[in-house]
């Protein structure tokens, strides 16, 4: 019984719970201070844990004292914890932006940081379906109150468009998972992978249907074409440190591709063995150009990071699609490069748009920004980053998930598709780097941005010179990840313990 | 200070009593638990309460009570039957019945048992509270409604709660 | 004998409750139709709940006396209800087959001052 | 250790010059210079190796796994171009110092410079060939930073954008082509892949792979038809084109294919491909260069007109070929950048570049003069200068060529065709602007430049002539061991000689000497043909063509995908779901129908469906009715209670009867301030095809519903049903699973409810509605804000409901209820004195702070949890006991108990969080009391 | 039984999804308490329908889990519905915010829509 | 023959319930249809009496408690709505 497990879902919980109860008696400088202090600790108990795990072990918490399959279990392998360390990390330098003002934009900004972190840890960490729904719904809050975050016409409609196709899909989750328990009788995703092995042929179509209709849940939150489309108003419209932390909230969607469609729809389930893995890749590649196609077409220079987001979902959901160690590997690597650098780009966005006046970061010649070159380097090495271009991770990653493709037979589409997507992403960012950098009309914009407003920025693309540095060991671990992934007795068997538990009954 | 800790010497034995419906027990505990709840709810709720309830003559309100109770079970026959006669022979109408009563909750209770007595719902309050107009289900003679009205409930609920 | 009164009751309570809401479906005009709901169910809810009461007070768990504190809610409040809906239906001005008094009219439209 | 430092001193070196940059022009270019130089002392001592035959390869462990290491090689190859690079790159710098101007920022510039010329080093020493590709991409976006110095030029923006799309189309077909090849060759280290020519001609994946490399060599390399951008690329500061155009970037496309020629040359495929590009590019080129007025133009078009030659012998694919490419690629560098730099002095000095007014600069600048002659004549093919020597070799080659193949003849006659156009556009720089009368309207007097400016050129030009007068001295040792490592075998004998008798080749320089002074002579009617074929044949326009296009095509489809349309994002959801359902379903093969026996179908049953069904149709059919389509729903709520009571399920009823009212008073707040009634706003058609899509999806669900009640299964619930007492402490299962079992996602569940109310609270400020003044009929509002018979009632019952809403939470754990209903009841009779009796009337007797209330809820269910926590016990694990009090008798205590307290709070909390503040939003929007007879 | 409810779950998803592709906030806003109607109504269900089984045990009887219906499913129906509960808050708080801030409650905030047709 | 009569008295239950639903469904007024979702509350509450007796058990009381006050609530609020508009001020 390892505290640890559950320590990076609890510490949010309550360091929100305190932020709420203490929001009258600390002012906001201290609140900030202990909000950056509480990320940071859940940064150590991430990298904590990911020591822990490193060896393989797959530490389990059995919620309530109640033995798997019947309580709810929390599961730290090797994938959660890297979420979990992704996340933590980017949420430090997303609020390490918001407490530079965007904070102040709307009530309870702090408590909703801490509960979103809650709900994602959560979502990570459970290894029960309908714990899952629930910490879902916890992050679709939270992220809704952070979307919502100061207000404004643009950002209304974006949020009520996102609210409403999730609470469209939360339905669709209780449909999937209700099917699921009304067919197999758990909830216990590792309880399912045994049931769902073992399935009699007449209740196959009622398994099939359930696990695509999740498909359907997942592919919503991952931002999948056709279901891609809140994706672009919701990140363009909110405050930069928000749209910065959402760059985590499609991997959610990915991230849970990922588990079910291996732990659930694995190699080991019999007749309905890599359910996801058909759907999955065409449609990874279609999002991929699609959405290099919205970045190209983007008259604002957020609305066209948000459709780079789209490139990325699709890159990353190609290589999970792909379905081999290395191609997981390689997605995950690229996972953890997408989020720094989107989230990079989200907050110079802002930067550039607080520096541009009233053109803001509309893609139209306007004022010079103050302090261009700095800004303008940070946006180019950012570019080069998110467009994939070498030397840095973003090539790295695309390279990994290419290289992964050409053991699949549909490596020409692969190809094809991701190396469009790529320079159509490129042309688009060269587009609007040029435009936003090079073509001032001389008027002078607003106040420079200060240092501090740059640091959270220079901070994730460091992180990112850092996973191109140290690509080795770091890819080495999502290779871990990866095979563990791939290897679903080992989870069940951590879960359910070496013999299923039938006796218990 | 003795008000605030023990508010109400009736309300929190009857609320004890109505806990105990609840709870369809006569357990030690459950009336001590009663008790208890009966004196928080009351420090809780007693702001809520407009104005201190006084009741002056409670036989007469008991009378009035066994009085009501038998009304509703003739109106209920009453309308029961002119529901069955059908629509056609009813001559509805709305009587106004000028008002003594002068507390609030007087009017209130005032009005509720002309809702739940013969064939006559009290439809409309006039701003100034000093008449109330009822609807009749099958009136032959306004005047006489609101004098029976008047006479059969008000004047009890007048001794019981403005004696003046 | 227990058993024909508690039968009786259970009727008396269902017939009544059914001709509340005949009378919601048959009669004229609202204000006629507000009648039957009013007084012909809460006779007819509460003999069944007296019913209840018995039922379950000789069934040998103990007394049952609860169903008293659903009657005295619906005693409360169906009253209230009642003159509300009335209220809004005058405010409204819902069609009426009695003549509705003309004050009603005055105070409800004239007063208002927004 | 060292050619890792080679390549990276310029990387550091650049930051370091921009550093420097604070101090002066001067020491910046110091700087520069210093770093340039430092990175060439740095590549000498291993330079001997490549003589003797050895190639030198270094390695450093990066991403070993995949074949990703730092591996760098230094060969004959490698050290002759980073020779090039680095000198070049030192002349240029010399240049630089004096071309840009004070306006300039040097600093930037030769950081810009020295990281491009650390990105070629890379490319030219890579081992690896992913490594080598991220150099190529490095200096595709160094050289956009070049090109695009002059940021506030239109034209140098667009022409560094263009030349980035180009060889970033180029670098990402060279990324697919690379993976394939390292994938045939087992290795992306060249010395593997050098070494498995065969195994790699013979795969079935060569065309395709060789098609992806080529377009990433042709684009760098500026061949047929991807050479437009590099005339664009032009607007760049004349040593950038200098440096980028000659020897460098340019370069790197003809590189490759030295580099790969051992692996890809000697196919059919190799030689059409390479060999037509390469020809084509020779022709194009050189026929533009001609009638270029802008002398940078010229330039630039010759300069594509020789990478084709390069190409093009590297296309003939033999090794003497071989020879003459490499030799040729030694020989244009110098020229062609001394040509470039005599350029720029003369743009610097005269102020514009149009040779039409640029005119007999002889006179002005007469040492000018003679070293860009010498050069021209290099370009041209002119004996005793080095490029006469390569082109020797080239027409030697194609004179072979057409001995071997049919129509092979075609090829000696193009290319001299093509070397008289080189003739004339050399003998047009020349005569134009140093003769050809005065000048014509020039922004400044010209005259000779510094010394220092004319220094690189000289030097360059001096080893024109030394080169083309005495080869086996000068380059013969190099070229030599370049060829050899190109090859991989050693260099064919050739021989490097001014005078080899009289012979075809020969022949065919007289030809186009004679040609080329024909050619120019005639000059003005052919001016004429040109400007017209100048319009059809244009690549550039082409370029932008499909570039809008494609543009025109993004902006399209994401125009129709994402119409910012809510409802047509629905409707995609529920096709895509019903495809994923109806997909899943369908493909198994699975009865629709299971084998569980059926319940028998009761009144009750019936009437609760036959409302449920009325109703839900009644409220789609009232909808547009708003206030009626929700007195509809209450109805539904209520019958939906009425299922659940009767199928077992006492709490669910409860909940959902709570619910139901708490939503209905929700709403209402919410339709005050919405309008009544919905317009009626779809067409016919899209009403229907609605409908068809719910019918749909009605259908799916209750085909689903169905074949999974009509099925048997077992589940896990057996265990909560028997350890609910004994291990739970609890009768009432579903408060045992919901507090105890489960306790995890009630813990979450009231996170949500808390997330709400917080999340509302904060959207809701600032937030003013102003609600209508009369109703949907035009009726003024009635005046009595409280009808004093429902406010005096109500506020009688406030303890009753409190009393149940102790109740149930008090029962919870055993018999139905628990602390969210309690919650709700409670929640619910506040909010009725609300409703009763105004928010100013209960607001002084309750504080509408209730963010403590939210906050000790969710403390007090944490930290019930946390208290098994730190007892070593599971979080969450309960715990309870049997008390036995005097008089109170038996109970039981439990922790689940305090957890549902935690629950109560925050569903208190949170439910009149969120109607009170919505009440409150429109405080400010109304009168107070309006009854006419009290007082105000 | 067995029919009816599927019937049940069928027409209310249909009403559903029907108003849900309405272009008004309200008229979503029923839509979407029909769909979660629907799936409690199914998710319930899944435990298969008994009449008279409530999972309360009885204290007297020994401990055997025969005899109440699934409690399983009412656990998870409870906190789906409480869920609901609060997400249905949070849209209808953000249609009122929409309308105020977009001028119309029209799903999209179209800026040439009139409010009240 | 207490099962015949509840039998009995369910049927005439649902009849009122059937009743009540066409009134709500029928209008005209919204008067008419709060007030038959309120009687349509109360049947509930017979329909849960008469169900507790049937299957002898009083797990159903509660339910009954709760829709007497939810039904009141809801009746109150909606009037309210009818008569002002804005039912919280």
């Amino acid at each position: 019984m390892n505290p640890l497990v559950i320590a990076p879902v609890l510490l949010p919980l309550l360091a929100g719970t305190l932020l709420l109860l203490l929001r009258g008696t600390l002012s906001l400088r201290v609140r900030r201070g202990l909000n950056l202090t509480l990320v940071a600790i859940q940064i150590l108990l991430a990298a904590a844990l990911l020591m822990t795990v490193s060896e393989g072990d797959i530490l389990i918490h059995t919620l309530g004292n109640w033995p798997a399959p019947y309580g709810i279990v929390l599961v730290a392998d090797r994938l959660a914890v890297w979420m979990l360390l992704v996340t933590a990390i980017l949420a430090w330098f997303a609020l390490l932006f918001a407490v530079r003002g965007t904070d102040q934009g709307s009530r309870h900004f702090h408590p909703l940081f801490q509960l979103q972190l809650f709900g994602l840890n959560g979502a990570f960490l459970t290894g029960d379906l309908f714990n899952l729904f629930v910490f879902f719904e916890i992050l679709l809050l939270a992220s809704y109150g952070l979307l919502l975050h100061g207000g404004g016409a643009r950002r209304t409609r974006a949020g009520l468009h996102f609210v409403a196709l999730n609470l469209a899909g939360s339905i669709l989750f209780l449909f999937a998972a209700g099917t699921f328990y009304g067919t197999l009788g758990t909830l216990n995703m590792a309880d399912l992978a045994v049931k769902i092995a073992a399935v009699p042929p007449e209740n196959l179509g009622l398994v099939r249907a359930a696990g695509l209709l999740l498909f359907g849940v997942f592919a919503l939150k991952a931002a999948l074409i056709p279901l891609h489309l809140w994706l672009p108003a919701a990140y363009s419209s909110t405050s930069a440190p928000v749209a910065a932390l959402f760059a985590i909230m499609t991997k959610v969607g990915a991230y849970c591709l990922l588990r079910v469609g291996t732990l659930i729809f694995g190699e080991d389930a019999g007749p309905v063995a890599n359910l996801y893995t058909g759907w999955l890749l065409p449609l990874a590649l279609i999002t991929l150009i699609v959405g290099a196609l919205g970045a190209l077409s983007a008259t604002e220079l957020r609305r066209q990071i948000a459709y780079l987001v789209v490139v990325s979902v699709g890159l990353l959901l190609t290589a999970f699609g792909l379905g081999t160690p290395a191609a997981i590997g390689a997605g995950l690597y690229y996972l953890a490069h997408a989020t720094f650098a989107a989230a990079a780009l989200f907050l110079l966005a802002d930067i550039v748009a607080g520096g541009r006046g009233a053109s803001l970061d509309r893609l139209t010649p306007g004022p010079a920004i103050p302090r261009a070159g700095l800004i303008g380097g940070l946006f180019f090495v950012t570019a080069v980053l998110i467009a994939g271009l070498p030397p840095l991770s973003g090539f790295l990653g695309k390279f990994l998930v290419l290289k992964a493709a050409l053991a699949d037979p549909a490596w020409p589409w692969a190809m094809g598709l991701v190396l469009t997507s790529g320079l159509l992403g490129m042309i688009a960012l060269t587009r609007s780097g040029s435009l936003l950098f090079l073509r001032a009309d001389g008027r002078s914009g607003a106040t420079p941005a200060s240092a501090g407003d740059l640091a959270p920025v220079a901070g994730l693309l460091a992180l990112c010179l850092a996973l191109t540095i140290w690509a080795g060991p770091i890819l080495g671990l999502a290779q871990a990840a990866a095979e563990q992934v791939l290897r679903p007795q080992t989870y069940i068997q951590a879960v359910l313990g070496p013999t299923t538990r039938t006796e218990h009954r | 200070m003795k008000l605030r800790l023990f508010p109400h010497p009736v309300l929190t034995p009857l609320l004890a009593l109505i806990w105990l419906l609840l709870a369809n027990s006569l357990a030690p505990g459950q009336i001590l638990l009663g008790l208890l709840l009966g004196w928080a709810i009351l420090i809780f709720t007693l702001r809520f309460w407009p104005e201190r309830i006084r009741i002056h003559r409670p036989v007469t309100l008991f009378r009035f009570l066994l009085l009501v109770l038998y009304d509703i079970l003739v109106a209920n026959l009453n309308v029961a039957f002119l529901i069955l006669r059908g629509p056609r022979r009813l001559t509805p109408a709305f009587v106004t019945v000028p008002l003594d009563l002068r507390s609030e909750l007087g009017i209130s209770l005032f009005a509720n048992t002309i809702s739940l007595t013969p064939g006559t719902v009290s439809s409309w309050l006039s701003p100034d509270r000093r008449s109330l107009v009822v609807h009749g289900l099958h009136v032959g003679n306004p005047d006489a409604l609101a004098a029976t009205l008047k006479r059969r409930y008000e004047a009890p609920l007048l001794q019981v709660f403005e004696p003046c | 004998m227990l058993e024909i009164l508690l039968s009786a009751l259970i009727l008396i309570g269902a017939l009544f409750t059914f001709i509340g809401s005949l009378g919601l479906a048959r009669l004229g005009d609202f204000y006629t139709r507000l009648h039957g709901p009013t007084k012909a169910t809460t006779l007819g809810v509460g003999s069944l709940l007296i019913a209840s009461m018995i039922h379950f007070s000789t069934q040998g768990d103990g007394v049952s006396f609860h169903e008293i504190l659903v009657t005295l809610f619906l005693f409360i409040t169906a009253p209230v209800s009642a003159h509300l809906l009335s209220k809004a239906a005058l405010h409204l001005r819902v069609k009426s087959l009695a003549s509705v008094p003309p004050r009603i009219d005055e105070a409800d439209s004239g007063s208002d001052n927004r | 250790m060292n050619l890792f430092f080679v390549i990276l001193i310029p990387f550091v070196g650049a930051g370091l010059t921009g550093w420097m940059s604070r101090f002066g022009r001067t020491p910046s270019a110091w700087t520069a210079g210093g770093v340039a130089l430092l990175a060439l002392l740095c590549l000498l001592p291993s330079s001997a190796a490549p003589f003797h035959g050895e190639t030198l390869v270094q390695r450093w462990q990066w991403i070993s796994d995949i074949g990703l290491d730092l591996a760098l090689r230094l060969d004959g190859l490698g050290l002759l171009f980073a020779l090039m690079i680095l000198g070049i790159g030192l002349l240029i710098i010399l240049y630089a110092r004096y071309y840009l101007s004070e306006r300039d920022s040097l600093g930037l510039f030769y950081a810009y410079l020295l990281l491009f010329m650390g990105s070629m080093l890379g490319i030219v020493l890579s081992e690896n060939l992913i490594l080598l590709l991220m150099f190529w991409e490095l200096t595709s976006l160094t050289s956009f930073l070049l090109i695009g110095f002059w940021r506030e030029r239109e034209d140098a923006r667009k022409g560094a954008r263009m030349a980035l799309t180009i060889t970033g189309l180029g670098g990402l077909a060279l990324l697919g082509g690379f993976l394939l090849l390292g994938e045939m060759a087992g290795s992306y280290d060249l010395s593997t892949i050098l070494a498995s020519g065969d195994r790699v001609r013979a795969h079935p994946l060569y065309t395709p792979m060789l098609v992806l490399i080529l377009l990433g060599a042709f684009t760098k390399s500026a061949q047929f038809p991807f050479h437009f951008w590099l005339p664009h690329a032009m607007a760049a500061p004349t040593p950038v084109s200098a440096y980028l155009h000659s020897a460098t970037m340019v370069k790197a496309g003809v590189f490759l294919m030295a580099r790969l020629f051992p692996v890809l040359s000697g196919t059919p495929e190799w030689s059409w491909l390479v060999g037509g590009a390469g020809l084509a590019t020779l022709l194009v080129g050189a026929w533009f260069a001609l009638y270029k007025h802008d002398l940078k133009g010229l330039l630039a078009y010759s300069t594509i007109s020789h990478l084709g030659l390069i190409t093009l012998l590297f296309g003939i694919g033999t090794p003497l070929a071989a020879v003459a490419g490499v030799f040729h690629i030694i020989n244009h560098a110098t020229f062609k950048a001394s040509l470039f730099m005599a350029a720029g002095i003369i743009d610097h000095e005269c102020g514009t570049r149009d040779m039409r007014r640029v005119n007999g600069l002889w006179k002005f600048m007469p040492y000018t003069a003679t070293l860009a002659m010498v050069a021209a004549a290099a370009m041209a093919g002119v004996p005793l200068f080095n490029g006469f020597l390569s082109k020797e070799m080239f027409f030697a080659e194609t004179a072979t060529f057409y001995t071997e193949h049919d129509w092979g003849w075609l090829l000696p006659l193009v290319v001299v065709i093509a070397g008289m156009l080189a003739v004339a556009y050399s003998l047009r720089f020349i005569h134009d602007v140093f003769f050809n009368g005065d000048p014509i309207d020039l922004p400044r007097t010209p005259h000779e430049p510094p010394f220092w400016m004319k220094a690189p050129v000289g030097v360059l030009v001096a080893l024109c002539l030394l080169v083309g007068i005495l080869p086996m001295l000068t380059v013969e040792p190099i070229l030599t061991v370049a060829v050899a490592s190109v090859l991989q075998t050693p260099s064919p004998v050739h021989n490097l000689a001014i005078w080899h008798g009289v012979n075809l080749p020969l022949l065919m320089s007289i030809a186009a000497l004679i040609g080329g002074l024909l050619i120019y002579a005639a000059r003005r009617p052919l001016f004429g043909l040109a400007a017209q074929l100048e319009g059809r044949l244009d690549a550039q326009a082409m370029y932008r063509w499909t570039l809008g296009r494609v543009i025109a095509f993004a902006a399209w489809i994401t125009r129709h995908l994402e119409t910012g349309s809510l409802q047509r994002m629905l409707l995609l959801f529920v096709l895509s779901v019903l495809t994923l359902g109806a997909a899943g379903f369908v493909g198994s093969g699975s009865p629709l129908t299971g084998i569980r026996a059926t319940l028998p179908v009761d009144i009750l049953g019936v009437l609760v469906t036959a409302g449920i069904m009325s109703a839900a149709i009644g409220t789609l059919a009232l909808h547009r009715r708003r206030l009626t389509a929700l007195i509809v729903m209450g109805a539904l709520g209520l019958l939906i209670a009425l299922i659940f009571v009767q199928f077992s399920a006492p709490d669910l009823a409860l909940t959902q009867l709570t619910v139901e009212v708490v939503t209905i008073v929700l709403l209402l707040l919410a339709l005050y301030f919405l309008p009544q009634r919905s317009p009626a706003e779809s067409s016919r058609a899209t009403r229907l095809r609605d409908l068809g899509v719910a019918a749909l999806a009605g259908a799916g669900t209750a085909a689903l519903t169905w074949s999974m009640l009509t099925r048997p299964f077992a589940s896990i619930s057996d265990y909560f049903l028997v350890n609910s007492l004994p291990g739970g402490g609890g009768t009432n299962v579903v408060n045992v699973i919901l507090v105890d079992f489960r306790g995890f996602d009630t813990l979450g569940e009231i996170t949500v409810l808390a997330l709400a109310g917080l999340g509302i609270y904060a959207m809701l400020r600032d937030l003013r509605l102003q609600g209508p003044t009369q109703d949907a009929d035009g009726r003024p509002w009635n005046w009595d804000l409280h009808p004093s018979i429902m406010a005096a009632l109500t506020r009688l019952l406030l303890p009753l409901v409190l009393l149940v809403s102790m109740f149930i939470l008090l029962r919870g754990h055993n018999l139905p209820g628990g602390g969210f209903i309690a919650g709700l009841i409670a929640a619910v009779g506040l909010i009725m004195q609300y409703l009763t009796n105004g928010v100013e009337w209960t607001h002084r007797r309750l504080s509408d702070n209730l963010h403590p209330v939210i906050g000790a809820g969710l403390l007090i269910a944490l930290l019930t949890g946390l208290a098994s926590l730190a007892l070593d016990y599971p979080f969450l694990t309960s715990a309870f006991a049997h008390v036995h009090w005097p008089i109170v008798g038996d109970f039981e205590l439990a922790s689940a108990m305090a957890f549902d307290l935690g629950v109560y709070l925050v569903v208190v909390g949170a439910t009149l969080l969120i109607l009170i503040h919505l009440g409150l939003m429109h405080r400010a929007s109304h009168a107070t009391s309006l009854n006419p007879l009290e007082p105000r | 039984m067995e029919a009816l409810i599927s019937l049940i779950v069928g027409v209310l998803t249909a009403c559903g999804v029907y108003l849900i592709l309405r272009g008004r906030t309200f008229p979503l806003v029923l839509g979407l308490t029909l769909l979660s109607y629907a799936v409690n109504l199914f998710l319930f269900a899944t435990g298969r329908l008994a009449i008279g089984l409530p999972p309360i045990i009885d204290r007297n009887l020994a401990e055997t889990a025969s005899g109440y219906t699934d409690p399983l499913p009412q656990a998870l129906v409870l906190t789906a519905i409480v869920i609901g509960f609060a997400m249905t808050a949070f849209l209808i708080m953000l249609a009122l915010k929409a309308r105020a801030e977009l001028g119309n409650d029209h799903v999209d905030g179209r800026p040439n829509i009139g409010d009240d047709a | 023959m207490l099962n015949l009569a509840v039998t009995i008295a369910l049927g005439l239950v649902s009849a009122a319930f059937a009743l009540t639903l066409w009134r709500l469904l029928r209008g005209p007024d919204q008067p008419d249809r709060i007030l038959a979702l309120d009687t349509l509350y109360v049947n509930a509450i017979a329909l849960l009496v008469l169900l507790g007796i049937h299957l002898d058990s009083s797990l159903y009381f509660e339910a009954a408690l709760l829709i007497a006050m939810m039904g009141f609530v809801g009746t109150v609020a909606l009037c309210k709505y009818l008569l002002r508009g804005d039912i919280i001020e």
